[in-house]
Parts: C-alpha cells; structure tokens; sequence
C-alpha cells in the first residue's frame, strides 16, 4: 500500500540535521573531489536541495508551517533525479525512509494542485500516448519490425517477456541496443516474447514525479497483461523501470504472477553456463557506473505503518518492528560479472560505486524538463570516470548512456559509453 | 382554471410520423408511480407538427390528460420554440414534477426549462421518490462518471428531472382508460427566433446507434488486431444488437472513434453487454457499468471485468465465440 | 472576435476506481494523494474550439475558471495551450455551488468583461456529470444556446454548429454572440508546448472574488444533496466452466437462454 | 519585518542571483534545528534571508552592508550544531557551503589550510594521502574543521595523541563584524600559515578563548590546523556492507582494548596513569549504554540492555587505542599500558580482541562516521550537561554528579533509562586536562519529556555551581536568557570581558550575540 504523507511524520521528524544526507557514508568517502552523494545540493547549495532538508519541507507542510508551496518549493522538490543517495547515506545510522518521504511530499503536492508547468506536457504524454517522451503511441512498436521474435500483442505466450522501456522503444541509439538484446536472448535459446505496439509505459516517472494516480494505472494494467500472458519473467534493459518495478510494483496489492528480472541478471547467467561464449579479447580499460535504479533503488520496500512505544523511561521501540532496506541488495554484481568475463577488459572502479553510487543526472523527468542540471550532473560523474584512467563507461541503462553520451558530445576529451549488452555483443 | 390536483407533467418525445418515442412510455410509467402516492395525476404535453396515435397511445400507457400544441415549428425540436408551446401548459398545470428523459431533446432542454423556471433540475435521475412528509422528491443520480450515486430532495416545485432511458419499464397498455385530450394553441413563426435548424443526417445507418441497442457487443484490446471486430459483428448480427469498441481499438484504429465506449467516450446501459477481450478499466466501466446483464469473455481469469460482469467464460474469444453464435442461431431457429 | 471559454477543475475523472473513496459523513471524494485535479475533459475540447476558430477568424481567447483555491499551475495549462488570458474567480463562497449559481455568477464576471461573441463550455463536467451551466448561461444573458457541438463554423454573424444526436448530427445555426457546448467529438485539447509554457508566463491574468464581482452572498443551491456513496456492486459472476473453449461458447447461448436473456 | 528590497538587492549584487534566497520555503527548510533543543525541532526565530557567499572578499561587502542597516549576520557550515541560526530577529544566514576548498596541505610543516565547508573526513582522506592525519571531533567526521577549530568547543577522543581544535588552530583569516579582513599569525605574504602567533599580540585567545564565540564575532574564511604523522596506509579500503563498513586490511601496529576496573577510584587512577605516561592515540571512557546503542536498535537494544551484559562488561571501562609508528614503539607502548593495568587492577575484556573487532574498532576510531547512533537514534532529543575541561578528578566528581542527579529524572521517566552514566569522559594533554559529557536522550515531541530535560540542564548547571564542578562546556551558551549570569560572577566575571571584547570588535552590533554574550544587558 501507498502510504499517505501523515505516515512519514515520524521519520521526518526524526532528521537530526547532521547534513551526512550531502556525502557518501563517511567511511566511503575517498577525496574531497567526488565526496559529493547528492548532486541536488551538489549545485544549488542551499540545504532544502538536501535530502534533509527536503525532509524538513515535507514536516512543514504536515504542521501547516507552510500553507502552499511557492515555485521555489517547487524547484526543490523537483531538481532532484529522486536517486536515493540520501537514503542510503542516511540510513547507515538512521533509520530514516528520506527517498519514500521525498517520494510522498511529491504526491501531496501535486495531489493539491501544484507542479511544475514543464511536467504538464509528461503527464498528457502519458496520457494519450502512453510514454512520458511525447512519442505517438501508434509507432510504439516501430522499434521492434522485422525482429525475428513473438509479439505477444497478436497473441500468443511467452515464458520469458522481454520490456523494452519507453526510451528503447523511441530512441534510435537505444532502440538498437533493444534489437541486439533480445537477438542475444533468442540465441541463447529463451522462450522470449516482446509486445511490441502493446506495450506501455512502466510507470516509473510517473511515480517519481508523484503523480501516483497515473502510476497505478500502468502499473495494474502491466501486471494484468503480463499475468495474462504467463510469463514468468518480465526482463526489461531500462534500469528506471526497473527499480520501480522491484520496489513499488508489489506494492499495489496485486498478484504478480512473473518475476522481475534486469537485463544484466539474465545475461550473466547465460554466459556463465556458457549458453553465450564471450571470445574476442577487447583489451580495453573501463569503468562501470552503477545506475540508482538498479542498485540501491530496486531493494524491496517495506512501508512501516505501527505504532511507538516507549520503553526504558524514554526509549522508542517501533511496533511492529520496522524493516530497513539499507540499498546493498541491488544488482551490483551481474554486470560487473560480464565486464569481467570479456577477455582484455580490465575494470576499474570509480570511488563511488554500488550503494553509494552517483547518479548520472537523468532520473525522475530531470533530463526531460531540466537538460541543464542533467548534464551538469553528467559532467561531474564522467570526470570521476576518468580519474581511474579509463576511457569507456559501461552502464546498463539507456537513460545513464543517453544522459553520458550528451555531456560528453560538448566536452572536448571524448570518452566512450556503452551498455553492458553492447559490451557483450562486441565480445561474441 | 388552476387545477388543485398534484400533477406530474410529462413532456412527451415523437418519432416522425407523431408517435411516441420509447422513452415517452417510460416517463409516463414513472409519473403514474409518482401521482399515484402523491394522490394526483399525470398530463403529457406533446408537442408536434402532426399527431399520429400519440394522444390515444399515451392515455392506454397511462396518462390522464394530454396537453396537445401543434405547429410546424414544433416539427423538428428547437429549445425556444418547446419553451414557448410550454409555457401556458405549465402555468395551467402548475405541476408539481416535469419529467423528460436524458435524451438529446430532454439534455438540451430541461436546464433551459428550469432556468427559466427559476427551480431546481436532477438530470439523469435513476430513482424518484414523492415524500408525503416534506411534500417534496427524493432523487438518485450516478455521479463521478458512475463511481457514485447522489440523492438529493428540493423545496423548489415544479422539480425538474430528466430520466435514464431504460430506467422504469412502460406500464402495460390498458385501451380501455379514458383520459382527456386539451388542444392548446400555439402561435409561433421561425423568424422570432435566433436559431434555425437547417438539416439533419442519419450517419452509421448500416448499424443501430449504440444508445438505443438492446444488446452491445463491445471488443477490447485483448482482440489482438482489427480481425477481431468481424466475429463481434457477426455475434450483433445474431443478437440485433449493436458493436462497441474500448480506448485501445480505437486508438489502434481496429474500429472508429465513435464507436468508443467510456468515460471520453459513448455512455450504455443496453438490457445485454458482451465485454470481448478487454481488461475492465475504470474509463471503460464508467461507459456500461449500468448495463441490465453483463457478460464477460476474456482469457485472464484475474481481469477486473470478471468483478463488475454477471457471467463469464474464460477462455480465447476465438474460440468461444464462433460456437457461442451457432448455438444462438440453433436456439432462434427453435 | 473574442472568444470566451469557461474550464473547471474537477477531480481526475480517470484516476484508478482503487483511489477513489467517498467520505459519507461529509459527502465529499476524499483527495487521493498523487492525483491532481484537472480541467474537465470536456472544457478541454472547448478550450480547443476556441483556439481552432481564433487561428480562422482572429480576435482573443478568454478563459475563466470559477471554484475555491483552485490550483494555479492546473488553471494556467489553459493559457500554456494558447488562451490570451485568464481570468479567476476564487473565493470560499463559490465552493459546492450549484449550476444555476455557477451560471449566475459566470454571467456577472462576463457581462463586466464587455463584449464576446461566442462563449464555450464543456457539454458537461466531468466530476458531477450534471450538463447544465452552459444552458442556464444562456439565460442568465440571454442568448441563444446550442448543446454537444462536435464542429463549429462563424460565417457573417452566423455560427453554424454540427451537434451530435443519436443517430448521427444536426446543423444548426445560431446568431452570435451564443452559447455552444462542446462534446468530446470536437477533438482532443492540442498539446502542451515549451514555447506555449514561455509565453504563458507573460499572458495576463485577473483574480476576482465574490464582493468584488458585487455577488456575495452567492445565489443558493436549488437542490439539496442529501448522501453521496458508492453503490455496493457486489456482483458474483457466475464463470460458465467447461472442458474446452467451443463448449463454454454453447453452454453460455444456453445459460442466457434459460435466463430469457436471448 | 522582512528585508527591505534594496537591501536584498545590495545582498544580492555581491553574491549574485541564485545564491540568495528568501523564499518561505528555503527560510522554513533551515529553520529546522533539533541539535541542543528540548522541545521540536524548530528555531522560533526565522532568519530574513540565506546567502551563499563565495569567498572573504563577499563576506567583507556583506558585514559592511550590515553594519550600514544594522542588520544582524551569522556564519554556519554544515549547520549541525547549536546556535547555528542567528538568535535575533531580523539576522541574514550565511551558508558557507560554496567555501570548500582545502587550500594547501603543507606537509613538511605538517599543516593544512582549509575554507569552512571543508569536513574532516575530507581533510582526512586527503591528508592520508600525504602520510598525515587530522583530529577528528567526538561528534562525527562530518562536521566542518574550521568551525571546531575557531568557534565551536571541538573535543575529540583521539585528542589524547593530537591535541583539540582549539589547541591546533595556527593562522586564521577573519572577516570581523566590521567587515575588515584580519590576518592572524603567520598568515601574511610567503611566511605561510604554520604560526598562529605572528608579530605583536595573539588574538587566538579573543578570536575563540575556551569555548569559542559561536559565530558572534564575525566570520573565520580561512584557517590553518595541525596535522599529525599517521603511519597507516595512504587510502583505506573497505569491506562488507552497511550498516558495518569495515577496513578490509588491518592496521599495523594497531591495538584497541578495552578495560574496565572494579570501581570508579581505580578508573580515575588508571587514567592519570595512563595519560601522563605519554602513550596511545586514543582514549575514552564509554558507558555500557552508549556502547549499546552504537550496536542495536529498538527491540534486540532494549533485550541487550535487559540482559545485564553492558553494564558487566563496561561497567568502569576505558576504550584505549595504540597506534604507533614502529614495531619497537607498538611493543613499548604495550609494555606500558600492561604495567600499568597491573598496578591498577584493569581487566581487559576478551570480545574486544577479536579480529572482528580490532577491524571494527579501528574503523570507527579512524573515521568517525557513526557516533549519531548512540545519540540520537534512540529518541530523538539528545543534549549533554557537566562538562567543564579541569583536572581528571573533576572530570570523574562530575560523572558521578551526573549520574546521581540523571537518575532522579530517570525515574520521573522522562529521559531514557541509559543507567545514569551515560558519558564520555576525555583526556588531553598528558592529562593535563580531561572533562567529562554527561549525556541525555529524551523525547522532543513529547511535552512531558522535553520539559523534563529542560529541567535536568537547569539543575545540572546549579549542581556545577553548588558542587564546583566548573562551567558545563554546552549548557554556557544555551539555558535559558541571561546565559552569562550564572556563571560570570562564579568565574571571575569573564562575561564583562566578553562583552569588552564584543563591543571592540564590533562596535554596531552585527554579529550574533545570542551565544556569545547575553543579548539584553
């Protein structure tokens, strides 16, 4: 279940304003250069652009301290790629749900009537046309012709249904990468099946820019037709749709008779009982960047409704007792297992990586109605890429690679990016 | 001569030829029920350029006393000139209900009528009750695009309301009432008013239009491409019904825009909805929810039509529906 | 020529039927969090027909939107579209009023805005259904009023309107300036645009409440709402079971048969 | 009274556009300050506007425009902390989060020049690279090296081995109330900042004295801090996961062991023993509950407590930490502290030499990153009282104070049962000097606890009068209006200097008086 802004009061409250919210886990923290976890402040500086002092805004509106939000409130809340960093910075000493906070303020806000205009044109997007990018639905299945694969929208089943994602359905560069993804998946021999012109948006920046109504249509819709179909893995390359599908989806009180898988998880698996044989020796220096979604976005969320009590004068124990996700379950390993399974590559890690990773700017409508901070973030993390000496970034979402691949077409020193997907084709 | 009976005042509907459209029987079912606890009785008021068995049609279904004003004017509706022909026949009455039904005449005209009236109108009204009590009615309408019912009552009289079609049944016809039938005259010429009508056209006429079907058979996604519609044709054909088509064909352009059923779309509630195909969104309920019969065919046995249907098969439409229409086809031969 | 168009913010009719919950006591929709009111997808096709007739004959397109603390960024998508400008009428006094008042007192604010040739609304709104204001407008000024427009022409003084009717369209034509409600046939609201959102940050807009428009206190509601609730639809469906798909198609024509429902 | 509009845009042309604000919601946003309250979490006062400036070269416009329209200003950085707002109405914030450079790290002379937003974890893992290291404060690596240094107290337990802030503050660059720009030490031309004395008289003792003027004498943009040798490795990697990182190597001639002694008197003596015999990094004395709460949460925190097995194990307990450059050093140091347990009767506790432990121990006396747990995890509202640097003695007198006069409230039930010694006791220089905190938590949402707290701070501020137990080091600035005036007179009446040296430096009144001297006399 969803729960209200009121059942966040307890964790907003609790912020004890100590700003670590502003950097990795002190005990990450590896220069003064890229000692930056939230790329929000990172630029504004002012400290509501924090993940505390988002928190504070959202107690504020619960207190009636703030009666309307003013269209710098507005600025705060959504400069912001919702990457989560804060949470898992947070929570190594706390037990603060920030994002789903941050989340939920979002909700309230736009369920009052306030947004910002850019997101107006996301949202009719979403719809009449069913994606956020303002693509007519009708070429949805465009990216998909001649593809030697089932399209379930004719009918049909499939155990494993592959979900393009909004952006690889629409956007050449990706929707190549799409192609080649689901050639590989149909040579290793998987009973895949796409839904081409059917398929919709995931939802997931719906979700994020708290538009929560739309949300749960195309997440209740997806899971009916994915149910429908009888798969039992939906696996899709776009790390955005992902998370929220691991972490929210549950939520909605439906069953889901499929598990949610990512492109890297399957593709791993594949080459390491050697379905796929990565041969060519590539011999390069790269390095991966982990995207939020994928990583510490896409732990299983458990909402915390129950009561407090006080033991020990003082003391708050929290009835039941309340499950903290601290972002280290997220799939860190798998496209790191296929980066290291290409002959010649060696990878070298950036400084801050898995749970603690930096967002690449794009998340959460930021790259649609904010290019310029996108790419400002974009630009701080591709110099931490080239601090370790590599050349190529490797990643596993279209909307990181997009996002990189702008930044760098204005920076002089070009720097490769490539999807983990790519990386392995290159390698067959 | 004001009467001092308590009278509901029907407000009739012809078709060409000056007979009475089904939704005028329905009306006049609904004011007998009201004048009967409200101890008064029921007037229609047609308005028309020629009258067929209208009058003698309405006092057998019912009416006691038929209000008639005709002029070549009243031929084609035209909210001024029924405004006008309307007046002295209320002032007369001064009834305590005017009942229309939610049609396009009754959409257009009732809010006219009860501006003017300066008095209060519930349109699309599924329920009226007389209290004795308050001496005032209790009416029910869907609200919400159908996710609500309201109930509201009024001091104001005479109370405006305009009926769901398909809402009461017609009172089974009795020719043996007698009743009273009052010419009123009517003088009127086009050029005192500001509107005109220039022509009508008939468009889909190779199918029944979807609000006056008794059966719809509506196709959703789950047809897989535009293939899907001729089975449902055939199945309408076999039912004399009509085909209706969810958000996703259309936009997929397996069937036209007008055919769409739902909340942006056409709102039904035949006696027989056939649901093919298609999940059950709320958009799409909210265009047939109301429906006597719901039946639903779908091969997700999770999909939420099976929640809002009173029969169901889950199973490929392809297969169920071609033997679905033999099996008719056998029975109407019997 | 200018162009009037009436919007109202409404609750998202197409919000999910799982957020939508009723709070009997007070008889109100209880606000879901994540979903914002919108314009009535009604007034969105009035909105377009006047944008639609401004880009043929010229002239200004006015909105207006009535109700209390009515969300700002939702009211101004209207001038983001291509509205001229904006005028609100916000007060605690116009919350929960009836068509008739809402017609009354769109009147006032109209009539105060000097001359209009053509004044659109939404054949109806998308939360109460009701279908009304937009007749009662044209009494409340006098003017002649054509209802469910799916097409709209102004020739010589003249507009000459195709409305939909059961089994197809009337032509009807109306002397200006008039009333025309518009169906959802007359086509989708044009798309929201960057440069629409720029400009819009210039266009004018004009706050008024209830004292300022000389109308406090508002007319009263003609009708009394005395519950609102959700119908219990506790339907059981009854699945027709059988081996095979073909002789579940026959058992139903059976089955709906014995009901002498065919 | 809001900022007058010229005003603003005067503020507004030294910092530009995007780096001022007074919009409600960026003003409410930093009015959230729960550090050092007892009741919510909000400051009652809202500052007129937030700038974020950019260099001392702004600072200097901004206190000029000030001083011009009597408008108070006050410096914060990261803006964890007491008194981080200003206590006045009508006082402009300045957030230095843009100034984040580490200006040099002289590694020959061993010291480091940083702006204000620079924290010491960052000044930590970028001095390691140089085989030096820096001391950290008690409260945690994210807090800012110069405000410690020039402001704000700035104690820490590896004090033992590297003095505290205000003991390594060398040459400062200060931008008085006035507006001008003042140099201390040897900060001029190419002497560089390795002196905080430079020709003529040292201001060190006016800029900061004991417990530092809070931001109530101006804004300090630049400072330098002495660094000291550190023998591990240039980068420390880590391993596992949260919510436990921990160094994926040992460090060498690394020793943490943890002794605990029959009774308090044994304690005190182990103390003196140990400091003065010039050994270890690091020292303190955690109680069982502290220690408790570092490692649990809710549920298993209160079972562990229960149990009994803290306070057995921690009863009278000292964390003690070598760190030594040599292996001859590491055996030394050793053969020192064994002697001195002999003759003190110190048990050292098996658990705490695990390598497990060793591991974790050393991560968190290295980085610093997870103190906030034990004090605020547990209930929201956390002060501290007693606390005044003297001699060990007075350090042990005032954990005995403390736990006599927390257990009275302990049993009103409205601070949290943590067995009345909850502390840190910590010992500098040789044991020259020690003091000991004595923790609370309580409830800030919950009337009747916050009022409880209130009232334990006040009488705990008279129990240091009544038992001479000397000033509380964060209670001075905070309980209640005419802070000074329960004090001053006890301590040869400082706050009339104070307030000399105040109306010295800034003659209209700018900086912030709230914390530094008492705003209405």
């Amino acid at each position: 279940m969803l729960l209200e802004l009121s059942d966040y009061k307890d964790d907003m409250r609790r912020c004890i304003r100590c700003s670590i919210c502003k950097w990795p886990p002190l005990a990450q923290v590896k220069s003064l250069r890229f000692s930056n976890a939230c790329p929000s402040v990172a630029k504004y500086n002012f400290h509501p652009y924090s993940g505390g002092g988002k928190l504070a805004l959202g107690l504020a509106l619960l207190e009636g301290k703030l009666t309307e939000a003013t269209d710098e409130m507005l600025n705060i809340l959504f400069r912001c790629t919702a990457c989560g960093a804060c949470d898992s910075s947070c929570k190594y000493n706390a037990e603060i749900e920030v994002l789903w906070s941050i989340y939920s303020i979002r909700a309230h806000v736009v369920g009052a009537g306030y947004q910002l205009d850019e997101h107006a044109i996301i949202t009719d997007s979403l719809r009449r046309e069913d994606n956020p990018l303002s693509f007519p639905k009708s070429e949805r299945g465009k990216w998909a012709e001649g593809l030697d694969v089932k399209d379930l929208s004719k009918g049909g089943r499939a155990e494993i249904i592959y979900h393009a994602g909004c952006l690889s359905c629409y956007d050449p560069e990706s929707a190549a990468v799409a192609r080649d993804t689901v050639k590989l998946l149909v040579k290793a021999g998987l009973d895949v099946g796409i839904r081409g012109a059917q398929e919709s948006c995931c939802g997931s920046s719906a979700f994020q820019l708290g538009f929560q109504g739309e949300f749960i249509k195309f997440a209740e819709s997806n899971i009916d037709d994915w149910n429908a179909a009888g798969a039992k893995t939906v696996v899709t390359s776009c790390a955005c749709g992902f998370g929220i599908m691991k972490s929210v989806y549950p939520l909605l009180g439906k069953e889901m008779k499929f598990e949610v898988k990512h492109i890297s998880e399957v593709l791993a698996d594949i080459i390491k009982d050697g379905r796929l044989e990565l041969r060519k020796n590539l011999s390069a220096q790269v390095t991966y960047h982990d995207p939020c979604n994928l990583g510490r976005k896409s732990e299983q969320y458990v909402p915390w409704k129950g009561e407090a009590k006080k033991l020990l004068g003082q003391f708050i124990v929290r009835e039941p007792e309340k499950i903290i996700h601290r972002g280290w379950n997220g799939i860190y390993d798998p496209p790191r297992n296929i980066i290291n399974s290409v002959p010649g590559v060696i990878l070298k890690e950036m400084e801050r990586i898995r749970e603690y990773s930096f967002c690449c700017g794009a998340g959460s409508g930021v790259k649609q109605t904010m290019n310029d901070f996108a790419l400002w973030t974009a630009r701080e993390r591709i110099e931490e890429a080239k601090s370790t000496g590599a050349r190529t970034i490797i990643t596993a979402c279209p909307w990181c690679k997009k996002n990189f691949k702008d930044a760098i077409a204005e920076l002089e020193e070009k720097v490769e990016v490539y999807d983990v997907v790519e990386l392995a084709k290159q390698a067959i | 001569m004001v009467s001092e009976k308590r009278t509901a005042l029907i407000v009739a509907e012809t078709t060409r030829g000056g007979n009475l459209a089904p939704i005028t029987l329905e009306l006049i079912s609904c004011g007998h029920g009201i004048s009967k606890n409200m101890g008064g009785d029921v007037a229609i008021a047609i308005l028309a350029e020629e009258i067929g068995k209208a009058p003698e049609d309405a006092i057998a279904y019912g009416a006691d006393r038929v209000f008639l004003a005709m002029s070549p004017i009243l031929g084609v509706y035209k909210a001024d000139a029924f405004l006008q022909a309307l007046s002295p026949i209320i002032e007369q009455i001064s009834p305590e209900a005017i009942l229309m039904g939610q049609t396009d005449m009754g959409r257009d005209l009732a809010p006219r009528l009860a501006a003017r009236l300066s008095t209060g109108l519930i349109p699309d009204c599924v329920d009226i009750k007389f209290e004795p009590a308050s001496g005032s009615f209790r009416m029910t309408r869907p609200v919400f695009g159908y996710k609500a019912l309201a109930d509201f009552t009024s001091e104001l009289k005479p109370q405006v309301v305009t009926l769901k079609s398909r809402t009461w049944k017609p009172l089974v016809p009795d020719r043996s009432r007698n009743g009273e039938i009052i010419e009123i005259d009517v003088s009127m010429n086009a050029s005192q008013f500001k509107t005109r009508f220039v022509k009508r056209v008939k468009e889909d006429d190779t199918q029944m239009s979807l609000e006056d079907a008794e059966a719809i058979i509506c196709g959703g996604r789950g047809l897989g491409d535009a293939s899907g519609f001729s089975i449902l044709d055939e199945l309408a054909k076999a039912l004399g019904g009509a085909v209706g088509a969810s958000r996703p064909p259309c936009d997929a352009g397996w069937a036209s825009a007008s055919r769409q059923i739902g909340l942006t779309g056409k709102v039904v509630s035949p006696k027989l909805y056939i649901a093919v195909g298609l999940s059950g969104s709320s958009q799409h309920m909210a265009g047939c929810r109301d429906s006597k019969i719901i039946v639903a065919v779908n091969k997700d046995p999770e999909a939420n039509i099976f929640s809002e249907a009173h029969y169901g098969v889950v199973g490929d439409y392809r297969k169920v529906i071609p033997h679905f229409i033999n099996r008719i086809k056998q029975i109407k031969e019997k | 020529m200018h162009f009037i168009v009436c919007i109202k913010q409404v609750l998202d009719p197409e919000m999910p039927v799982s957020s939508f919950r009723i709070d009997e006591e007070h008889m109100r929709v209880i606000p879901a969090q994540g979903i914002p009111p919108v314009i009535s997808t009604f007034d969105e096709n009035a909105l377009e027909a006047a944008l639609q007739l401004k880009e043929i004959h010229g002239g200004k397109v006015t909105a207006i939107s009535l109700g209390y603390k009515l969300s700002r960024p939702i009211i101004k998508k209207s001038l983001s579209a291509g509205a001229d400008d904006l005028l609100i009428l916000d007060d605690p006094a116009f919350e929960n009023m009836d068509s008739f008042a809402t017609a009354r007192v769109l009147a006032r604010a109209i009539t105060r805005l000097g001359d209009y040739d053509l004044i659109l609304t939404g054949r109806q709104a998308a939360d109460w259904d009701a279908g009304i204001t937009g007749q009662a407008l044209s009494e409340e000024l006098d003017v002649p009023c054509i209802t469910v427009a799916r097409q709209i022409q102004l020739e010589d003084g003249l507009a000459i309107v195709e409305r939909m009717v059961e089994d197809g369209y009337e032509i009807v034509e109306s002397m200006l300036p008039c009333v025309i409600t518009v169906s959802n046939d007359f086509g989708k609201l044009r798309p929201i645009t960057i440069p629409g959102i720029t400009q819009a940050k210039k266009k004018p807009v004009k706050e008024l409440n209830a004292t300022e428009l000389g109308l406090n206190p508002v007319p009263a509601s003609r009708c009394k709402l005395e519950r609102l609730y959700v119908p219990s639809r506790m339907r059981t469906c009854k699945i027709i079971e059988e081996e095979t798909p073909e002789k579940a198609g026959e058992a139903l024509a059976e089955r709906l048969h014995d009901q002498g429902i065919i | 009274m809001a900022l007058a509009r010229h005003i603003y845009q005067m503020f507004e042309s030294v910092v530009g556009l995007e780096n001022i604000s007074d919009d409600p919601a960026v003003i409410i946003s930093y009015m959230y300050q729960p550090f050092g309250r007892t009741h919510g979490v909000w400051s009652e006062i809202a500052p007129e506007a937030v700038l974020l400036p950019g260099c001392a070269e702004e600072i200097a416009a901004i206190a000029r425009i000030c001083n011009r329209y009597n408008i108070v200003f006050k410096a914060m950085s990261t803006g964890w902390g007491i008194h981080n707002l200003p206590g006045v109405e009508g006082a402009i914030v300045l957030d230095m989060r843009r100034m984040n450079k580490i200006i040099e790290i002289d590694e020959k002379n061993m010291f480091a020049v940083v702006e204000p937003y620079v924290s010491c974890i960052q000044l930590q893992v970028e001095a390691m690279k140089k085989g030096l290291n820096c001391h950290i404060i008690g409260a945690g690596s994210n807090t800012s090296v110069l405000a410690s240094a020039t402001s704000v107290v700035g104690y820490g337990p590896d004090g033992l081995s590297m003095g505290f802030s205000g003991r390594n503050v060398l040459g400062v660059e200060w931008v008085l109330p006035t507006g001008d720009i003042l140099k201390l030490g040897s900060t001029g031309g190419q002497s560089g900042w390795f002196c905080g004395d430079g020709p003529g008289p040292s201001m060190r003792g006016i800029m900061r004295g004991w417990e530092g003027a809070w931001g109530g004498l101006g804004v300090f943009t630049k400072c330098a801090v002495k660094l000291f040798h550190w023998p591990g490795p240039a980068k420390i990697e880590m391993k596992s996961h949260p919510p436990n990182y921990v160094i994926k190597e040992p460090l060498k001639y690394f020793h943490a062991s943890l002794f605990s002694f029959p009774d308090l008197e044994k304690l005190n003596e182990a103390a003196y023993r140990l400091s003065e015999s010039e050994v270890g990094y690091f020292i303190s004395r955690l109680s069982p509950a502290f220690v408790g709460m570092q490692m649990a949460v809710g549920q298993n925190y209160v079972n562990m407590w229960n149990s009994g097995m803290l306070k057995a194990m921690l009863g009278y307990s000292f964390l003690f930490v070598i760190l030594a450059n040599s292996e001859r050093e590491f055996d030394y140091q050793k053969e020192v502290l064994n002697q001195i347990l002999k003759e003190t009767g110190g048990q050292a506790s098996p658990i705490a030499e695990t390598p497990e432990m060793q591991a974790e121990t050393a991560t968190e006396v290295i980085k610093v990153a997870a103190v906030t747990r034990s004090c605020f995890r547990g209930a929201t509202g956390f002060n501290t009282s007693f606390g005044a640097m003297d001699t060990i003695d007075l350090a042990f007198a005032q954990l005995k104070a403390g736990a006599e006069l927390k257990n009275k409230y302990i049993k009103k039930g409205v601070i949290v049962d943590d067995g009345g010694d909850n502390s840190a006791t910590l010992i500098f220089e040789q044991g020259h000097l020690a003091y000991t905190e004595v923790l609370i938590l309580y409830d800030l949402h919950d009337k009747e606890s916050s009022d409880g707290a209130l009232e334990y701070l006040k009488e705990s501020n008279q129990n240091c009068i009544d038992k001479f137990l000397g000033p509380p080091i964060f209670q001075l600035s905070q309980v209640g209006t005419g802070k000074h005036g329960l004090f001053s007179p006890k301590c040869h009446d400082y706050d009339k200097w104070q307030k000399k040296i105040k109306t010295a430096f800034d003659p209209n009144n700018t900086g912030d008086p709230t914390a530094y001297t008492s705003p209405e006399d």
